[in-house]
């Protein structure tokens, strides 16, 4: 079972995991992504590629389905304007032992990071900067090859 | 076309439609010849090498050919997650 | 910060998570380890050794938060009587960068795996048996020493 | 002594006072002397390998040695998470 949604709503954690227990796997595996409060930033934006975006998704979703023999997998990605302690990102993973689990999930949080629409754009007080790109990702991308 | 963040800012525009000459072959091509429509453009399109590309909603390198593609975005190095 | 709790209540993965993002780490990974309902288990009987348990927990946590720079790590444990869908171990870690939290939590179901005192009997209608240590388990804890 | 899981079941209770003589030095030794109180402490203890043990709450080998121990606990491997 695949879900993906990009969302400006808020991601709601409890019926997301809910969503991935319920396939009746022995192990779920999570990764969260929240706007971090520490660097001075005031207000995040997340532009996307609509259509491009939830495509993208469910192509990383159905490739970790086949290479770990996953039960489920979830993959939320909030866009539009968020503020220190949102959620942006939220991706579950469920399968009969953990080591699948933990590793598709890194797998999908990686591939996301490198292979999915979007862009974020910092608010500190006046100033605004589109954030880019940082070449640890693309190598954390390219070990999965 | 459709472009994204400072892309999109630069040009002035998320979306407009082109219609460019056959020797418009590739991606690069066509950022050379979009980078001719405005100041903005030029400005926004001027350094290839930080834009990425996607043709029908896929990632595609700047030597991809456009062939009869319908969808064309131009954006920087993607930073989601 | 570190919070470990063994109990016999269910374990409310809203409360958890809260109270992990809550230290505004940008990235946040969980491990959740249900009872499967695929192997015709009725019910499973989780005995620990008090004391000695929390301690286990407690100093697998501090090695986590050392080696990986978190900002915090939950791991609640159930004990007592379960049926299928409960969730048996919940693990969650907070840190500034994805690869930190996502490693750290692995090691630390690893480790809790082999180095914590749980011991787990299976129902299956009227049989019951103690369930067996694997050696694949033994194997994933040896590798993070 | 503190027992879990089937050797709880097999030796009948989860906690005894006992008073080993001098000669019992470490843990395989306890465990032979253990085995003498009754039948199913025999049972249970019966193969030392697939036993594991704590001292004051910390795992230990077979061949720890004892000390001035106030808590020994003798269990299966364990199997939490």
């Amino acid at each position: 079972m695949i879900r993906v949604s990009v969302q400006p709503a808020p991601i709601d954690l409890g019926t997301e995991i809910a969503g991935v227990e319920a396939k009746g796997a022995g192990a779920i595996a999570s990764f969260t992504g929240t706007v971090r409060g520490d660097d001075g930033v005031t207000e995040l934006m997340l532009e996307h590629y609509p259509g491009m975006t939830e495509g993208a998704l469910v192509a990383l979703a159905e490739e970790a389905m086949v290479r770990w023999d996953l039960m489920a997998v979830t993959m939320v990605h909030r866009v539009g304007t968020m503020e220190p302690g949102d959620r942006i990102v939220f991706i579950a993973t469920a399968a009969a032992h953990r080591a699948a689990a933990l590793e598709s999930c890194t797998y999908l949080i990686d591939r996301l990071k490198t292979d999915a629409p979007f862009w974020k754009r910092e608010r500190r007080g006046d100033s605004a900067i589109w954030v880019e790109a940082r070449d640890s990702d693309a190598a954390a991308g390219e070990r999965w090859a | 076309m459709l472009y994204f963040a400072w892309v999109r800012e630069g040009v002035g525009s998320g979306e407009e439609q082109v219609d460019p000459p056959e020797a418009v072959r590739n991606v690069a091509d066509l950022i050379d010849w979009l980078a001719q429509r405005s100041p903005g453009h030029a400005e926004a399109l001027r350094e290839p090498t930080k834009l990425r590309a996607a043709i029908d909603q896929r990632f595609a390198p700047l030597d991809a050919l456009l062939g009869d593609a319908r969808e064309v975005a131009l954006f920087p190095p993607v930073t989601g997650g």
